[in-house]
């Protein structure tokens, strides 16, 4: 599959209008995740199959799946970590997982500045996680681990 | 340049619609990530479209919905006469027709359209031929019957991508 | 009434799917069965008749909100599990392709190295 | 000490995404990481057992006034109590004895950053479980060490692995979805998950009985399954002896106890209460499910070639003791059964690294075709006769002193029916153990294993380790019984020698949580 062209000219062309209103939809969903409907979960869930369309479409060894390939596994643990150490700083405010950041007016996006944070390492946790899952599967001959998929983190969101 | 500009512009209306805030914090994120977007699929190949640049050619695809959507009400009675028809007159089959655009976004539009038209349907575009599966197609000439319903849409999708 | 019936013949359906099929896939789609018979359950449990959903919108007093809006709770909880679900379901793929890549079959019949 | 019970679960956590970080890069840290993760955990379960510190930590520190109401407790609890600290320390003893075996052994496996990362996971799971002050966190930190272990049973990648992991992952997978449905009947009749609040409600009948009986029912189908109760096991002896030589160690010797035993110990006697309506019943069932289980597992043992899979059965068999203990519902038993499932943790992760270490001597598993090993590989065989003789129960070994103890409280009890059963089945492991060990370790060496060699330090050491704990436990048991075992039972019994409580929970946990 990676060394395929990719799909008709029509899948590409329309993936090609439609990957950026997908990636920052995707982003918008996971930034406003405290105030409306979503959060890191569901954004990195949007983000991923993004990244998705774009492998289908384009094929595994060019444009930005390609890149996200490589780096997924990668990516997937930095917003684990990430998110343990937001998690941590919590411990600056008296307990686990609370709010350290100074909190800005309701209703606006600074409201929550360590919320935003947190959605932003969940989203890089779930988008990468699942679609290195994703990419494990399809490209199964390559990657020859038993990928984890360890999915603990979108718990929290 | 162009490309990345105006699939900035693109993804900061996006941004905008889906987050409907309008204060500082938010528009300069929305800025910088969907800048961060535009930026990294720059090369995903595309021919240039400078939709959002050019007046004439904005003109011009606003004309071409009008147009397409009579063509498409137009298909509908011609389907619905054929389907109430006692002896339903149809004569399905698949035509080639090539098309003179040469930007792969005028002919994914060009194969959209055809396809959204009732009666209808592109099949496969394979460089400059298209497939089409017709409800009836005519026993004289039918490529030529295809290619003569083609010419207006091309004639729009030319000026609005060429 | 209706939910715990629902959810019943739903874990029921799975649970079928899950352990007597033989085709691998199918026991795939026995177990997101299964999950989501429990994950509607738990969100018909936090419904309540009429309720909005439970996002706060400015202007809205606390009292007014706590007593219109479903109950956020158990829909933490199924977003939780259905995570924990996809990661079940995505092990269990990957190991079908495993077991099909070494015996050219997904028919758990054909599985032959353990028995009983 | 209080504030730093989430580092339990974010330590392994940490850890394990790290090794995923530096897996490509610098495959060689990931054994480092784990290592000093592991030691890191070791040091806060000693420092939390020695001070014996008690309570609670609320993730987000939520306050209850905010909320407008004291009915429930909003935000993740962990709960620290003498119950908890028996188990993290467990974990934390076992976790460091595998991984130091792991660093040799896995040197033939592919992948091994992965492998870190998963038994990071495992670890990660467990103590969670074990931490966890509701349910629902109950369930999401079981079913984390549940994933990771479906995935290390596959880590051999070989047709048989991958159909044990299969069939664990199935029957894991119905278990899951079991106590999740059970938590669900719960929370949709008290609209309550903290444990000690449940058990609240449940004691003052706040539950329908229907409901209670459901959802026993589902808990029990659930955690049996993970614990591998008798008419649930049929996974465990193609799981456990396919997994890596130091995962059966880790899944045998601790996961299904912290999952099973630890999780049945909680919900029966805390949310459902063994003293409430339906005690007598469950109380009539874990006797029933305890006696098959511990006469079957060992009956089942004796026929076995394979050396795994004889210790896989007898797992089960040692769980059944356990359960009969928590079958008698008094102190003492709960506190023998404890001891037990420690002393398991003990002896069967030493006796399955050194089956790990023997399968490597000898190239097989086959029990048949070794024999005489204890003259080519004598570290080795001085861990494996320790943990054997620990579990056959030959006294001064702690195995010895837990099943003395279930045995007691059996007779104390009035059961004298079961306790004969258990009397005779600690009598039939004694012969098994007597049988493999005559085998493998002593007897004529075949002739194809003449140039064979002992396993390095690093395999033979953790080994041994674990045996003279055995022993250590065996010598100093009377020390610690009242106040660390003891104490771990009087988290959920009130009959014992010092007061704790089912209420003392339930307090401690909400006033931690009133804390700003």
């Amino acid at each position: 599959m990676s060394d395929s062209q990719g799909m008709s000219i029509v899948v590409r062309v329309v993936t090609r209008w439609l990957l950026g209103l997908i990636l920052i939809f995707g982003l918008a969903v996971a930034l406003y995740g405290h105030l409306t409907p979503g959060g890191g979960f569901a954004g990195g869930t949007i983000v991923a199959c993004g990244f998705v369309l774009a492998i289908l479409a384009f094929g595994g060894s060019r444009g930005p799946g390609a890149f996200f390939t490589r780096w997924a596994s990668a990516l997937d643990a930095i917003g684990a970590l990430a998110f343990l150490a937001l998690a941590i700083l919590g411990f600056t405010a008296g307990a686990f997982l609370q709010q350290w950041a100074a909190r800005g007016d309701a209703f606006t996006l600074g409201s929550a500045p360590s919320i935003v944070l947190l959605n932003l390492a969940i989203l890089l946790k779930v988008g990468a996680g699942l679609f290195a899952g994703f990419s494990a599967i399809a490209l199964f001959e390559q990657t020859a681990d038993p990928d984890t998929a360890d999915s603990e983190k979108g718990a929290d969101a | 340049m162009s490309k990345i500009l105006s699939a900035f512009v693109f993804c900061m209306l996006v941004w905008i619609a889906v987050t409907w805030a309008f204060d500082t914090t938010s528009l300069v994120l929305g800025a910088v990530l969907a800048g961060a977007i535009a930026f990294s699929l720059r090369n995903l190949e595309l021919d240039e479209v400078p939709l959002l640049l050019m007046p004439q050619r904005l003109v011009w695809a606003l004309a071409y919905i009008p147009v397409l959507l009579l063509y498409v009400i137009r298909a509908n009675f011609d389907v619905a006469w054929r389907v109430l028809h006692p002896r339903l007159p149809i004569r399905p089959g698949i035509v080639r027709a090539k098309t003179t655009l040469k930007s792969p976004s005028a002919r994914v539009l060009l194969a959209n359209s055809i396809t959204l038209t009732p009666g209808t349907l592109s099949v496969d575009v394979l460089d400059d031929v298209f497939y089409i599966h017709r409800i009836h197609v005519p026993e004289a000439a039918p490529e030529a019957d295809m290619q003569r319903s083609m010419d207006t849409f091309e004639g729009f999708l030319r000026r609005i991508f060429e | 009434m209706t939910m715990y019936v629902l959810a019943a013949v739903l874990f029921g359906v799975g649970l079928y799917g899950l352990l007597v099929k033989r085709h691998l896939l199918k026991k795939v789609l026995g177990l997101l069965i299964l999950e989501h018979a429990v994950n509607l359950f738990l969100v018909e449990v936090g419904y309540v008749d009429g309720g909005s959903p439970p996002i706060r919108l400015a202007g809205e007093t606390a009292a007014a909100f706590a007593g219109g809006a479903v109950d956020p709770l158990p829909q933490a909880l199924v977003l939780t599990s259905i995570v924990i679900g996809l990661g079940l379901a995505m092990l269990m793929v990957a190991l079908s392709l495993r077991i099909y890549e070494r015996y050219g079959s997904l028919d758990a019949d054909r599985m032959s190295e353990l028995k009983g | 000490m209080l504030q730093l019970i989430p580092l339990f679960v974010l330590i392994p956590l940490g850890a394990a995404f790290a090794c995923l970080l530096v897996k490509r890069r610098v495959p060689a840290m990931a054994p480092m990481l784990s290592l000093v993760g592991v030691l890191a955990l070791l040091a806060l379960a000693v420092t939390g057992s020695v001070q014996g510190a008690a309570g609670a930590s609320i993730a987000g520190g939520w306050s209850l006034e905010s909320q407008g109401t004291t009915s429930f407790l909003p935000g993740i609890a962990l709960v620290f109590d003498g119950l908890s600290a028996v188990f993290l320390l467990l974990v934390a003893v076992v976790s460091t004895a595998v991984l130091v075996f792991g660093f040799r052994y896995m040197e033939t496996y592919e992948g091994r950053p992965l492998y870190y990362a998963l038994l990071n996971l495992l670890i990660a799971g467990m103590n969670g479980a074990v931490l966890a002050g509701d349910l629902f966190n109950l369930y999401v930190f079981v079913e984390i060490a549940s994933i990771a272990s479906y995935a290390l049973v596959a880590f051999g990648t070989g047709g048989r692995e991958v159909e044990a992991a299969f069939k664990y992952l199935i029957l894991g997978a119905v278990a899951s979805a079991s106590i999740l449905l059970g938590i669900g009947l719960i929370y949709a009749a008290t609209g309550l998950l903290n444990m000690a609040d449940v058990g609240t409600a449940v004691a003052a009948g706040g539950i329908p009985e229907t409901t209670l009986l459901a959802a026993t029912a589902l808990f029990l189908a659930g955690l049996g399954l993970k614990a591998a109760m008798m008419p649930f096991h049929a996974w465990l002896p193609d799981a456990h002896p396919s997994a890596p030589a130091p995962i059966s160690a880790m899944l045998s010797g601790l996961l299904i106890k912290t999952l099973g035993i630890y999780a049945l110990v909680r919900i029966l006697y805390l949310v459902i209460g063994m003293d409430g309506a339906l005690g007598g019943s469950l109380q009539t069932l874990l006797l029933v499910l305890g006696c098959l289980s511990m006469v079957g597992g060992v009956l089942l043992a004796l026929g076995q070639t394979d050396l795994k899979r004889l210790l896989a059965y007898s797992s089960i068999s040692q769980m059944g003791f356990v359960l009969v203990a928590l079958g008698t519902n008094t102190w003492l038993g709960v506190a023998a059964a404890i001891f037990h499932a420690m002393n398991h943790a003990l002896f069967k992760g030493a006796l399955f690294l050194s089956a790990g270490s023997l399968e490597r001597i000898a190239g097989t598993r086959d029990i048949s075709k070794m024999g005489g090993i204890a003259r080519i590989a004598p570290a080795t065989t001085i861990g494996a006769v320790g943990a054997s003789l620990s579990i056959a129960g030959v006294p001064p070994f702690n195995g010895f002193w837990s099943k003395l103890l279930i045995l007691i409280a059996l007779f104390t009890a009035g059961m004298h029916v079961v306790g004969a059963i258990a009397a005779a089945t600690a009598v039939l492991t004694l012969v098994t153990f007597v049988k493999v060990q005559q085998r493998v370790l002593f007897g004529a060496l075949p002739e194809r294993l003449k140039g064979a060699h002992d396993v390095p330090a690093s395999m033979s050491l953790p080994v041994i380790a674990l045996a003279v704990l055995c022993l250590i436990g065996g010598l100093l048991w009377p020390l610690g019984l009242d106040d660390w075992v003891g104490g771990a039972a009087s988290a959920v019994r009130t009959d014992g020698p010092t007061n704790e409580a089912p209420a003392e929970y339930r307090r401690m946990v909400h006033s931690e949580g009133r804390q700003p």
